[in-house]
């Protein structure tokens, strides 16, 4: 099979790629290592789209997918993304939080963000179902949410409509060069798939798969942990996140609540199949209970646990190759790859096309660690 | 973390005898049940279960569940009641959610025993509140004494069908229908016939084509379907009901065993989606069993087996029991499983079409489409003999592993030989006493005393009635035939009830002699 | 309707009988026994009214599974009537969508 | 390797599209089966994309439904397809219960 850009990886950003790729016209096969599309951090995320508390690196691209992308992404998908941009509010209840919260707001004010500290009560007066133990946050009233399974099945759904071709269950175990570049992509039936470009999106396993054209991107795979409530009448449309980052999520449009949790342990869970901890949840309930006590009976109805590739300097590599002309590497999103993703999408599809960047990527360049 | 030799997550049939084995070797076991009282589904049969003594045949499934809670307690097994096992985790961590807390447990073995849950059928209406289980039907009439509905469809003719129609209407409902789309009766054809003589019309080849009603079930309309399962036009029949049931099928609730990381197949011989277990229903990770319909959908009887296996299994694994004695009680416990695996409704006959009996004799095609033998089928089962005077007329024609009616004649009328699933046959060398013991052990209420000719030109039928309020003698009605349909006068001329019967009443009616081999059910009608 | 006197079961155990209300309603039930229960004997079919299409929903599975029987219990929501055991005094109102406010009053 | 693009029978609306499959969630029949025609091949996919089976049931009733509506607009056996995978909690439980999880709670 012979196609102008193979995507590796049919999570989020290699669907959005897809998507933008088969929008211009550009013939794009994706394969997909799992039997679902959409597998991993993809689905298994709290949903936020936030530019607060991010690194000033990647800022740039999720300033774009707010401004010019996510308010128009379902129109475009055809599919409820529930995306709400009704602002962030990060969390503290001690001095050290107080301390946290302002040293984030000040790097990305500088930025340009419209981020500032808030005092409890005015947190309060924005979120009635803060209890009295938060006494500072940051505020960001750009910032916002959306559904992750949604958001990254509508780009599939649109891609696949507009003639992108998408195989699943067909595992990349290695790239190959041909005359110099980057052609062939082989998979553990065996099966050979060439393209002129190579965008590899495959999240950790992207770092086995780059190693094979000699590239290594220094990544580890970290547990994301996350639950989900019944549906209860709307509270409040905030993204929420804590200065301690014990947990973080939102009321989804459904009425449920979304909340990453953060136990601490997660760095060293068991490699395999993700597997939800014991004791994660329950230590999450405590923190969203602390600043949300009436939430106390609201019922948790499921877990799941997902793999995220982190990077070691915490943000992602969207980036050409030099010595390895035709590969587009796109891993390392360290568990913020949800919000950027529109963005991210469109960028790779115009690294794909040779294009000029509608945002800068220098930052986030392969050879940063070198 | 507090740790247990074993942990149970199910204290139904599988995970009760499971317990009991493994506390008989020593282990220190805790069963977790979500339920307010421990049995599972056994606490909803009201039925005597099919079997031989050692599966606790005769016996109704509630007293089995009572006899188990008994014995694991004197063992020492601790039974955590309204406790629900929310996840089983790496390192055989179990978290349970009991009170208002959690609780982290850990066990050297595990055993997910969690049963299975109901499957559903979809038809415009199904979500009317009135459209209810089979297992809902049980649970409010056998558990709580709420009658589910006055007027009942029953949709199903597999055992749980069957003989929830029957508990239906010993709880006091009527019920106006049996359908199925299925052109031949599924269940047991003795738990048929009890519904059917009781009048309870069946349609097979029928399913539902709407719940009617606005706010609530006001009726049902089926109609029969083509090869194709759809329905042929113009075949619509409705009736007045205000309860639906549905009784299509059971599936095993593996999610545990999912989430625990066990090997899973979707196999339909087990009726869904079951952990891969060997032949001690260990799944692939050593020291976690399932048993049970969990890991395959079977009768409590077989469930009950496969939980001693298991016990004994996870006692072999912590040294509890040396490998040598524990096999050796496994061996006699699979034999007493293989025993119940026999027979025409036996796992691996599932979907089979099957003409004959295992002694030659054509099964009652009647019985399979209609819910009863017709009056010119049932003269060729061994069963039927017309000895002069009293004597037992067993209309059991099909092959299933049951026994009980030849231990329970006091004079050996009637054998059944050492294998279980044969037809039991009258041994008209024999001389019947009519002491009814047979009448009243039969799970199937399938035998009948019959004295053809009295001499005064009436013929005497004992049935086994379970139906409130009891006739009495004197009592005047009709008698129904094998069909339900009122065939000729009937008086009541003995009623007997005793604790030997278990709830099993003795109704003898005296009928003109030539309904003799027609007459089956006794109504008492108010003079018109 | 109540089962008084059963063939094999004879009479069933009971709670202490109290008193509850269900939309407002006094109604009596035995204590301990399933919410669902005590509501099915006073006739009532309809726990709820769907978020999406506001269709009615009643006892479904009756073992606390399909979670068709929610109402809103003392304030709460979602609450599982067929598996809560009744309790003197309690509040029970029929759940519409996610709250016991019927739509068409204020808006949610 | 599962071909996505791959040709389906074209998409004909039934009588019954509009039955509820799903009760928790009241997902319909016939957007379960367009659905598919999006190119949701996998049970997994299905629920990310219509919710089915994410309700305060977590799809005891509606999985093995879901599952045949599938199989069959695919046109591929029900046993072939993948449930989507067990997670904890088994039932639903108040985050103030879930919070007692200490082994002193009591």
């Amino acid at each position: 099979m012979n196609t102008e850009v193979i995507i590796v990886g049919g999570g989020i950003i290699g669907c959005a790629a897809a998507y933008n790729l088969a929008k211009n016209g550009v013939s794009v096969l994706v394969l997909e290592g799992s039997e679902n599309i959409g597998n991993g951090g993809s689905t298994r995320n709290g949903g936020g789209v936030r530019q607060s508390g991010r690194d000033p690196r990647e800022l740039p691209l999720v300033m774009y997918a707010i401004k010019n992308i996510w308010p128009n992404l379902s129109d475009m998908l055809e599919t409820n993304v529930e995306y709400y941009q009704e602002g962030n509010l990060r969390l503290g209840s001690t001095p050290e939080h107080q301390k946290i919260l302002e040293g984030l707001t000040a790097r990305a004010a500088a930025c340009g963000l419209d981020v500032k500290m808030i005092s409890g009560d005015e947190a309060r007066a924005i979120n009635p179902y803060l209890s009295d133990a938060v006494t500072c946050a940051s505020w960001c009233p750009t910032d916002g949410h959306a559904n992750p399974l949604t958001a990254t099945m509508g780009y599939y759904k649109m891609a696949r409509r507009l003639g992108a071709h998408f195989i699943s269950d067909e595992k990349v175990t290695e790239l190959r060069k041909i005359k110099g570049k980057v052609r062939q992509v082989i998979t553990a039936s065996g099966n050979v798939y060439e393209a002129d470009t190579i965008i590899l999106a495959a999240g950790y396993e992207s770092r086995f798969i780059a190693d094979t054209v000699g590239i290594d991107i220094p990544m580890q795979p970290v547990l994301l942990e996350t639950l989900v409530t019944e549906a209860v009448a709307p509270m409040f449309w905030q993204m929420l996140g804590t200065a301690a980052a014990d947990f973080y999520g939102h009321q989804t449009e459904h009425g449920s609540f979304v909340f990453g949790l953060n136990s601490g342990l997660e760095p060293y869970a068991k490699p395999g199949k993700p597997v939800s901890s014991s004791i994660a949840a329950s230590a999450a309930c405590r923190g969203i209970m602390n600043y949300f006590p009436s939430l106390k009976n609201i019922k948790v109805v499921r877990t799941w646990a997902g793999w995220m590739d982190s990077c070691a300097d915490h943000v992602p590599v969207i980036s050409t190759v030099d010595e390895v002309p035709g590969l587009i590497l796109a891993c390392g999103f360290t568990g913020h790859g949800f919000g950027i993703a529109p963005a991210v999408g469109l960028v790779l599809s115009q690294l794909a096309m040779g294009q000029e960047t509608a945002v800068d990527l220098s930052a986030l360049r392969y050879n940063r660690f070198n | 973390m507090k740790r247990y030799d074993l942990i149970i997550a199910g204290a139904g049939p599988a995970g009760l005898s499971a317990a009991i084995e493994a506390a008989k070797c020593g282990m220190k076991v805790v069963v977790y049940d979500e339920n307010a009282r421990p049995g599972g589904q056994l606490f909803k049969q009201i039925h005597k279960f099919f079997g031989s003594k050692e599966h606790k045949a005769k016996i109704r499934g509630f007293h089995i569940g009572e006899e188990l809670l008994a014995e694991a307690a004197d063992l020492g097994v601790e039974v955590v009641l309204n406790s629900v096992v929310i996840g089983l985790f790496p390192e055989k961590e179990v978290t349970v959610k009991i009170d208002n807390h959690v609780e982290h447990v850990k066990g050297d073995t595990i055993l997910i025993a969690t049963g299975a849950s109901e499957n559903m059928v979809t038809f415009p209406g199904w979500t009317l509140p009135g459209v209810i289980g089979a297992g809902a039907a049980q649970t409010m009439m056998n558990l709580h004494g709420i009658l589910p509905g006055k007027k009942v469809l029953m949709l199903g003719s597999g055992n749980v069908g069957l003989v929830v129609s029957f508990q239906l209407m010993q709880a006091g409902c009527e019920v106006v229908a049996l359908a199925d789309a299925a052109p031949r009766v599924g269940g047991y054809g003795v738990h048929a016939s009890k519904v059917a003589r009781c009048g309870v019309p069946f349609y097979l080849s029928h399913t539902i084509v709407s719940a009617d009603g606005c706010d609530h079930v006001t009726g049902v309309t089926i109609g029969e379907v083509d090869k194709n399962w759809n329905v042929i036009p113009g075949t619509e029949k409705h009736f007045d009901v205000d309860t639906i049931c549905l009784a299509v099928g059971l599936s095993p609730m593996s999610k545990l065993c999912d989430m625990a990381g066990c090997e899973m197949e979707d196999n339909p011989a087990k009726a869904g989606f079951v952990p891969k277990v060997d032949e001690f229903g260990e799944t692939s990770i050593p020291g976690i069993y399932a048993a049970g319909d969990v890991s395959g959908i079977e009768e409590a009887s077989s469930a009950m087996i496969e939980g001693r296996i298991a016990g004994i299994a996870a006692a072999i694994r912590l040294g509890y029991i040396s490998e040598a004695d524990g096999k050796e009680k496994i061996a006699e416990q699979e034999a007493a499983l293989n025993g119940l695996r026999q027979g025409m409704f036996a796992p691996g006959m599932r979907g089979k079409m099957i003409t004959e009996t295992e002694e030659g004799v054509s099964i009652s095609q009647n019985l399979l489409k209609h819910g009863f033998v017709a009056d010119d089928e049932i003269e060729r089962f061994p069963g039927i003999t017309h000895s002069k005077g009293i004597h037992p007329v067993i209309e059991c024609t099909q092959n299933i592993p049951c026994n009980p009616c030849q231990d329970a004649c006091p004079k050996h009328c009637i054998k059944i030989g050492k294998n279980i699933t044969a037809l039991p046959a009258v041994d008209e060398e024999q001389e019947c006493i009519g002491c009814g013991m047979c009448v009243a052990s039969c799970s199937g209420q399938a035998i009948f005393l019959v004295n053809e000719d009295c001499g005064d030109g009436t013929a005497e039928i004992t049935l086994p009635y379970e139906f409130l309020p009891l006739p009495k003698k004197g009592d005047k009605g009709v008698a129904l035939n094998r069909k339900g349909e009122q065939v000729c006068s009937a008086e009541v001329a003995d009623v007997r009830s005793a604790k030997a019967f278990d709830h099993t009443s003795l109704l003898t009616m005296k009928v003109p002699k030539e309904y003799a081999m027609k007459a089956r059910f006794f109504r008492k009608e108010e003079a018109v | 309707m109540r089962i008084n006197e059963h063939p094999i079961l004879g009479t069933y155990e009971k709670g202490e009988l109290v008193t509850f209300t269900f939309d407002g309603k006094e109604l009596e039930g035995y204590a301990g026994e399933p919410i669902a229960m005590a509501l099915k004997d006073a006739g009532v079919m309809v726990h709820r009214y769907t978020k999406k299409q506001h269709k009615p929903r009643g006892i479904f599975c009756a073992i606390g599974r399909c979670t068709d029987c929610v109402m809103v219990v003392n304030g709460q929501p979602n609450v599982r009537t067929c598996i809560t055991p009744l309790e003197a005094g309690m509040e029970i109102c029929t759940q519409y969508g996610v709250t016991a406010k019927q739509p068409g009053g204020e808006t949610e | 390797m599962n071909d996505r693009n791959r040709m389906l029978a074209p998409f004909v609306p039934q009588p019954d599209d509009d039955i509820i499959v799903c009760r928790c969630e009241e997902i319909t029949k016939g957007e379960i089966r367009r659905a598919v025609h999006d190119g949701m091949f996998t049970l997994t996919e299905i629920r990310r994309y219509l919710r089915t089976g994410m309700g305060l049931c977590q799809g005891q009733t509606c999985t093995k439904l879901v599952k045949g509506i599938v199989a069959r607009e695919l046109g591929v056996r029900p046993d072939a397809l993948e449930p989507a995978t067990g997670r904890a909690p088994m039932r639903p439980i108040e985050m103030r219960i879930l919070a007692q999880d200490k082994e002193d709670a009591e």
